[in-house]
């Protein structure tokens, strides 16, 4: 093993991402430090480092938000850098200064291009000098109702309300027409408040047909900048991304080069080191800045395996003023699905115990997860629980591959978002590649008719026979065997449900 | 015996027939060949007119969760008796409402009082979870006759939060 | 979707490998049908399978090297081709006849390929007639005990007596010295009659350093054969191979072209169709032909990872007269740990239930295998029960990422061969690139020594807390929450060792 | 009270003492601060002076397997009563061997009979498991006094085959 660039990292997260995080960490040599909360105790993170250090309570707020606690943790266990993950501290300039001030160093971007970036508003402005396009829309915020109706009709309706400290697809109003502008204005604002602790809306046109498209980049302290292709994100539930694909089916190579030039242009403009991620939006040809996450994102997988990289052990390289390695060819197609506990027809949370557990394998697949039999799914969290990557030589065979390992994964003890996921992987729109960020309002999300056959089948037949040993447990009729077999499960399923 | 299955607004009424050890199972004009067998951990093999299904069934009250090949459906199942007997048990409450937490969270806001009357969609408690806010509506007209929690509580999932009357008649 | 090669396909195997077949067949919209024997009615291929098919008692010799039960449930279920995939009936020639009268597309080479190869003696020739280098020895089987005597000394000790109609190492004598000549191809004669009902051996030099390398061809009926690089499979216990990586580090692009350009020369001069692999001896810088495997090979995940292709979907698109891929560029390196049911120490097979299991995961890691919790590993079939695959940049990072996979993996209810790979990996040998088949024997096979010392206390704090218990149930010290759990805990070991 | 833990040839005695609510064990001359919390399905969070180990321990009869990053190691173990009893219980078996099927598997040779003398290290059974011939053999010289299987015969692991006395003194 070559020396590594880092004695011991603190791992400021929690859930896939610090297991993530962990991986290569331990990959390359040096010592991992989790760090977790009361609800948390048992969690994979915490039980696989090699030093794991409690911080607080279950509440965010007072534990993985906490970046006075975990600076401490880290000064106590001797942590030479901190690798916050995404979501938590990851984007919280306080945090990343306090870190630089501490002579801890911060896996990630400087205090000043997180807050730069951070700042819708300021964003926009960067984007807008580096020369790289914008959505139609005013810079700033405008507080002047006035004003703000007369700017909305010059951009053209609908238009869009965003949260200048917003972020993941929190703090979105549509408005569709002026009568609504000024209350929703209100409740973006209120909404903003709330979430953020800022209350500042900035205005923007609502592009037609738009696709969430996304450059990945990497930069070093020397001014290097790469950019490792796109992803396709448009496959969306409540704002937030379900299925992630690599490359995207209509960006060409010529619109792909403007894209990657646009994305360096701005890392180099605002003296960008680390990973991250230029977010545009894509609409019948065009591009548009939408945003910048200083961070690592959820779905940097669908980019590794399709250029055979590692985005972590880049990270941690460049923070320790290592040069950035340049772009390999990509090869073949890599999809991505959230496994998220949530209900598959309301998206709303499913909370539980994961009581059984059955994982995907075989070619071309990738699973990146927090689960363990017995794990308690809590409301405090994000519901995500694992990502299923996949990669074939090309996209038909990347989607017939996600499907059949979406098929081979089983979770017993929460809903998840697979059927969904599902159901967008075996449309015809999706497969037609010509989709864009409202595929999931357009796609019948029932399960297919033999599906259904099938499932009611199985419980029918499953209660008939648990009733029937019920009703006569001594019955033999040479089905006999199996009957007993029930009495098992049921005190399997009994002793199961027990917290453990 | 007859057993009722019910996914979603699809409602199915199977009978099972055992003659030489075979198993069918018909549903209406339809009918299979049977066989389902435990492998263990939950998992079943149904084989159906000779096709295999890996199925996990996992039984609870009143209905079974099955997953098959990445689906996941959530079916009532009740057989006769049980049929008789929730519906004797249905008319007992008398068209009472309960609203319950659809999850664990922290109620955020109780929108209603006791007496108020109540349209049915109306939202009567919010209920905050996995950082969303999500509005608890009343199913049908009434009156509230009890409220069982209160703003910043912390609720199991499935509690009973407020409990409706029906409108009084006419 | 594009139109499937085949309709139905009947997988003439169990295990990982036919989970391996199902997994390509249903990404391509092959409809599967699994056999299975009596020992085999939970297992895993059986249960996933769209079909499933009882061929009989657990004995293989009684179920899945019954080419006449496979045949008839073939045409029973309509299925218009075969996998034999490795082992069992995989180079069975009368069987690949069988199929073929049978109007059933055998996924495979012809009878003659598989009989001209499966005989030790004649592929010699045939590779010596491709100008396919030899290892020094004898192409015939020697009964005169002077000449056998007479050839031996010509050749020069120490020398290997092999059964013709041996393979996967069954059957082999290494004599130093000329006094144990005799005696030994007596042994080597009776235990070949025994393995294969074929009693001819033959002699050839035992070659110093040896390294087993081999190269992955995939032949179509139009007369192309592709080559898919080496394979380096020297890490082996009882001449079985545990640990393989591709490429291989002594291998030089030369070499390759030398060794590539053979393995098709000889493919093409026996009208090869379907994958094959031919193994060499690799000494020294010089390259001898072993055998031809002409059936997929247990290792070719690795060249899968390493070339981004799907070999299994080759085989079928052959089979099927399509033509064969290219050969793309190979990218970073891949390393393959078979996992073995088995002492580390002795290498017996350990049998039991799967009790627990816990998977790898993350960048990198694909886990082929037929594991289910509840498993029982049997005596009647090979013990491998699963192969984990890495691919990373390169040879550094594979070892490492196989080193940090391996030590996430964990089987309860049988030892594995994990500890051993795990070994070899760490070892300083492995590392340098520079080893031969020898390595297994040359390296220190006990855990390092922290190890030691935490599984040590574990053992003993465990047993302290038990005891604890056991004597003071209601003793509250402060540390009285933990208790009760060893209750717990063993109440569901318990039931974890019911039959279920 | 002790504790001994042996793993192939290394021997161990432990000692644990609680103060504090902290939990302290030694061994010779170093000691360690541990706390060991069960997480669920065989797992154990083990903390040695604040390194993790996330193991898994499987309590057998006597014995420990436990596996920690990618290891596997079966520890025996026994407190200093337990200790006592075995060795007042193998004072009682008077040095009798028993030779087990160390796998299920099939006798496919005998190779002793009742009342021949056995050396140590001669085969007495010959199993075949998992399509492989497993020779095994007296741990210890003595006179064969009773064969419990034969040829053919399918025997479960720990399986006892054949009984061995000591030889006579003298």
């Amino acid at each position: 093993m070559s020396k590594p660039p880092f004695k011991r990292v603190l791992i400021a997260n929690r859930g896939e991402i610090a297991m993530r995080v962990m991986r290569t960490a331990r990959e390359m040599g040096i010592e991992t430090v989790a760090v977790y909360s009361d609800a948390d105790r048992n969690a994979l993170h915490a039980r696989r480092a090699d030093i794991a250090v409690h911080i607080g309570p279950s509440a965010p707020s007072e534990s993985y938000l906490r970046g006075d606690k975990i600076l401490a943790a880290a000064k106590q266990v001797g942590a030479d850098c901190i690798h916050p993950g995404y979501g938590f501290l990851s984007e919280n300039a306080a945090f990343s200064d306090a870190c630089e001030k501490a002579g801890v160093v911060f896996v990630g971007p400087s205090a000043h291009a997180i807050r730069l970036m951070g700042d819708k508003v300021e964003a926009r402005r960067a984007a807008d000098a580096a020369e790289v396009p914008l959505v139609p829309g005013l810079k700033d915020d405008v507080r002047d109702d006035a004003v703000l109706i007369e700017k909305a009709a010059e951009i053209g309706y609908p238009v869009m309300l965003k949260a200048a400290a917003g972020g993941g697809g929190k703090g979105i109003r549509i408005v569709h027409e002026e009568k609504k502008l000024l209350q929703a204005a209100e409740l973006a604002r209120n909404e903003a408040r709330a979430a953020f602790g800022d209350d500042r809306v900035y205005l923007e046109k609502f592009v037609t047909r738009p696709r969430h498209v996304e450059v990945q980049i990497v930069a070093d302290q020397h001014g290097n900048v790469t950019a490792f292709g796109e992803r396709e994100c448009s496959v969306q539930r409540r704002h937030q991304k379900l299925v992630e694909e690599s490359p995207c089916s209509v960006v060409t190579p010529e619109l792909r080069e403007r894209m990657c030039d646009a994305a360096q242009r701005l890392a180099r403009a605002v003296g960008y080191v680390g990973a991250g991620t230029i977010e545009f939006l894509h609409s019948e040809g065009e591009f548009y800045f939408l945003e910048m996450n200083t961070r690592l994102q959820v779905e940097h997988p669908i980019t590794e395996m399709r250029f055979g990289v590692d985005l972590v052990r880049e990270m941690f390289r460049v923070a320790a003023g290592e040069t950035v390695m340049e772009c390999p060819e990509p090869r073949g197609h890599a999809i991505e699905i959230r496994i998220n506990a949530e209900d598959p027809e309301t998206y709303f949370p499913s909370l539980g115990s994961i009581r059984r557990l059955n994982m995907p394998g075989g070619p071309g697949v990738r699973l990146d997860s927090c689960l363990y039999r017995g794990m308690e799914v809590t409301p405090y969290y994000d519901s995500m629980l694992a990502k299923l990557v996949v990669h074939a030589e090309d996209r038909p065979r990347a989607i017939e591959r996600a499907i059949r390992a979406l098929q081979e994964m089983r979770l017993v003890g929460v809903a998840t978002s697979i059927p969904v996921a599902l159901r967008a992987l075996q449309s015809e729109l999706f497969r037609s590649g010509d989709y864009d960020t409202s595929i999931l309002e357009k796609i019948d999300r029932r399960p297919p008719a033999e599906m259904i056959d099938v499932g009611m089948l199985a419980a029918a037949v499953g209660h008939y026979l648990h009733t029937e040993e019920v009703a006569a447990p001594s019955a033999t009729d040479g089905l006999g065997p199996r009957m007993p077999m029930w009495k098992v499960v049921d005190r399997v399923e009994r002793l199961g449900r027990r917290p453990l | 015996m007859k057993y009722f299955a019910k996914f979603g607004d699809i409602e199915r009424e199977f009978h099972f027939d055992r003659s030489g050890g075979q198993l069918r199972a018909s549903c209406g004009d339809r009918s299979w060949n049977v066989d389902l067998a435990m492998v263990g951990d939950g998992a079943f093999s149904l084989i159906v007119d000779g096709r295999c299904y890996d199925c996990l069934i996992d039984r609870e009250e009143g209905h079974s969760v099955v997953q098959v090949r990445g689906e996941r459906m959530v079916i009532d199942i009740e057989d006769e008796r049980e049929r008789a007997a929730h519906a004797l048990a249905s008319a007992r409450t008398g068209g009472r409402q309960i609203i319950e937490a659809s999850m664990p969270g922290i109620v955020v806001d109780v929108k209603v009082e006791v007496g108020q009357r109540v349209e049915a969609g109306q939202t009567v408690v919010v209920l905050e979870a996995m950082k969303m806010q999500n509005p608890l509506a009343a199913e049908a007209d009434g009156i509230v006759s009890s409220v069982l929690c209160k703003k910043g509580l912390a609720v199991a999932g499935g509690a009973a939060l407020v409990e409706i009357d029906p409108p009084p008649e006419g």
